[in-house]
């Protein structure tokens, strides 16, 4: 049986990317950064994972305003990294797990979630990002990646509650996957970051760290904040937080934190990074 | 900071009231449905330069590649001026008009940095300290609140 | 306040649209068939709707497999009939209602339906021939219409749950519009039929008009059904039927019976027609 | 026929149930993930044929035309020989397929009557006739109890 056997929360700024692609993540600015992943990518080469369910958003990259799917899973085989203005990232193809993809599919839209299937894309920093951050620059991703791009540019985004439930779901489909697979999750995006008008810059230490705190342990206070919220108190891009919450509830009642970094600053971005591990009660076999 | 009330808010807003309150923002527009059909033009002309052959057609004459999209005049002037705010105003997104700055090779903070009434050495000195503090920034309404209070005692003062 | 007023129910056969615009909706083989939908040509004529929800399925028109979306609804200006391999249909552009599509989109995804939203697409028969038989021949449809797509191509399409559910947040999110507008939901596709395989041609007509019964007064058995019985009992297309659940569940918790219509046969399907309107009981205001 | 027991199915079924009962079905290739992977580039092909240009060259040379593809030998054979039974087998929808024997110019009926053991003169009289009954043509496991059950009846009655 496959089995979520950890969750990783990140912050996707483009410009980590940057940093990785052009060598200069030891510098005075980035050092500080990257010196908060050491410890998960050291855990990630040990862990091994089979697969990973990323959880991002598309940056208006692969879907453009003629359609816009609250929940998009790709079933497909790879997916090449797109060109976000400046050519794509020199980083390699992104391989998909298609048999676990098309279940998870098939058994969300069972569970009554509306989702979007997609078997061609390419994908922006949203979700290459990430995967350096956790694994570096090798020549292939160790491990295969399922996507999950949720909307959270064009408002209404899905509330909290229903990301956290999307991740309940999630579990139940990857539990009743038949073959032995080590899955992670991660939830990607944010912390607090606002990127237009007379209030860019906006950032929040206070509010981020106690999100951080509401991933750990058997609360479920976090499914429960408003999207008014996040934008007064975390900008109005701090709402790519609710993508976390997949994650979150992914990872069943319960979490032990495993590693935690925060830093301000990233470009216009808050930096937050959180690996979690379900705690499992001991439960009679029905 | 509401973020540790405890009760669930678990019945369904009102979509009215759910963007009614977005109007409270400080210097923030929002991406809603009223944004996105006015600036939907706008946003896909900034999506096109996704492709190497569009962007070298913008810049071999931006103003004509400009003219094969159905966007206003005044839309025009703003994207050849790079006025960000003035696109927001239209309806532009920020992840829609990321192409064009990246296209121009602009780094996301310095194209940030001009919606701001900053230059962009003090935008990055302010992230470089820890960014724009939330405080003053939540809500108009209490901005406007606590400004007529702070007027008040002022005049009690007097 | 916007409100739906009435819901109907109607097959889409490629083959009613050839008949209209062949100009042989007389003849021995079609006659019956249209002589069935006169009653609601005059009552449309009669009731003037301003806006259509029409409920249909893409035939792999526009969506390929790319991308399969479960629901999405149509926010744009306009539509332009599909060219399904014969040339598009010459029947007028279809014009949307985007206030009342982007008002209802928004309050479905708040509502936590996981809507994809689409502003630009082409519509297929399976959205024009029910124009065709309820409005004829017009230079232009005499109505606004929201199209709502359904996946019911690639398994799991929607539950019945799921699709009556939709129909009573859909019911919510019309009732929240301002403006004074009369809306008609129309559920489109089946009733029984197989286009595929050894089966093809499998048609119930006692299985059918048990489902027509369904839809009538106050019982919601019709949303329990299981896909496997659509299978078993309608053929493989059958599952189109689903989609007629949105719309009932749009009208609320009882219906009245205006018109009614079943035939067989009509190319390789049995021809269904409903009219209904919702009873609404007299409720103390909250 | 189930239709009118009660009792709802509210708990969420599992997915292989779920899939499993499709297999039940006589003479039915339900549209699974599986079937969709399997046939993908067939249907995608198909949908090709959605633009007057690809039919025209389709129509000029349509082998060339399926060698644009990433289809197998195989499903190019049925293709080219309209085998839509065979085509179903290797993950050909026939939604997909209908923009192919559209494009020939058949009608649904007749292209539909291709996959069954009559003729189209036959199909069309039975479906004037009512349409294929479901009695017998639910269950594959039902139609072999049932004809067990006949198969003892018999031995009994020697
Ligand atoms: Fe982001
Ligand atoms: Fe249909």
């Amino acid at each position: 049986m496959a089995r979520i056997t950890a969750g990783v929360g990140s912050s996707h700024v483009p410009l980590l990317g940057v940093a990785v692609d052009q060598g200069k993540s030891n510098d005075d600015y980035f050092g500080p950064i990257f010196a908060g992943y050491e410890w998960t990518r050291q855990w990630e080469k040990e862990q091994k994972p089979d697969v990973i369910i990323l959880v991002y958003n598309d940056h208006a990259s692969a879907f453009d305003m003629k359609i816009v799917p609250t929940f998009a899973i790709g079933c497909g085989e790879s997916y090449k990294p797109a060109d976000e203005g400046w050519g794509p990232r020199q980083v390699p193809d992104v391989e998909g797990h298609p048999d676990l993809a098309w279940h998870i599919a098939q058994s969300l839209i069972l569970d009554e979630f509306d989702m979007t299937i997609i078997n061609e894309m390419d994908v922006d920093h949203g979700l290459t990002v990430p995967l350096s951050m956790m694994f570096g620059q090798p020549e292939a991703w160790p491990a295969k990646i399922i996507p999950l791009a949720v909307n959270v540019v064009t408002y209404p985004v899905p509330s909290g509650n229903r990301c956290w439930a999307l991740g309940e779901a999630i579990k139940r489909a990857v539990e009743s996957f038949p073959e032995d697979l080590n899955v992670q999750i991660w939830g990607t995006g944010g912390m607090s970051h606002q990127l237009q008008g007379k209030r860019a810059g906006l950032l929040n230490r206070e509010w981020d760290n106690k999100f951080l705190d509401m991933l750990i342990g058997d609360t479920d206070a976090a499914r429960w904040i408003p999207h008014i919220e996040y934008l007064r108190e975390t900008g109005s891009e701090g709402i790519e937080m609710v993508m976390w919450l997949i994650m979150r509830g992914a990872l069943g009642e319960k979490t032990r934190l495993l590693h935690r970094h925060y830093h301000i600053p990233c470009s216009n971005t808050a930096i937050g990074h959180i690996v979690l591990e379900p705690v499992e009660e001991e439960t009679v076999p029905a | 900071m509401t973020i540790d009330k405890g009760a669930p808010a678990k019945a369904p807003l009102n979509i009215h009231e759910y963007l009614a309150e977005f109007d409270d923002i400080p210097g923030t527009r929002v991406y809603t449905a009223a944004r996105a059909r006015k600036g939907y033009h706008i946003n896909q002309f900034a999506m096109s330069l996704m492709k190497a052959e569009n962007r070298a057609r913008f810049k071999a004459d931006e103003r004509a590649y400009l003219d094969e999209w159905k966007i206003s005049e005044e839309a025009k002037q703003a994207l050849l001026a790079r006025d960000y705010n003035a696109l927001l105003d239209m309806g532009g997104n920020v992840y829609f008009l990321s192409k064009l700055f990246s296209s121009d090779g602009l780094p996301f903070a310095e194209a940030v940095s001009t919606m701001t009434d900053m230059t962009w050495p003090e935008y990055r000195q302010m992230m470089l300290d820890g960014g724009r503090s939330p405080e003053g920034n939540r809500s108009i309404k209490e901005n406007l609140a606590a400004a007529a209070a702070r007027a008040q005692e002022t005049g009690k003062d007097n």
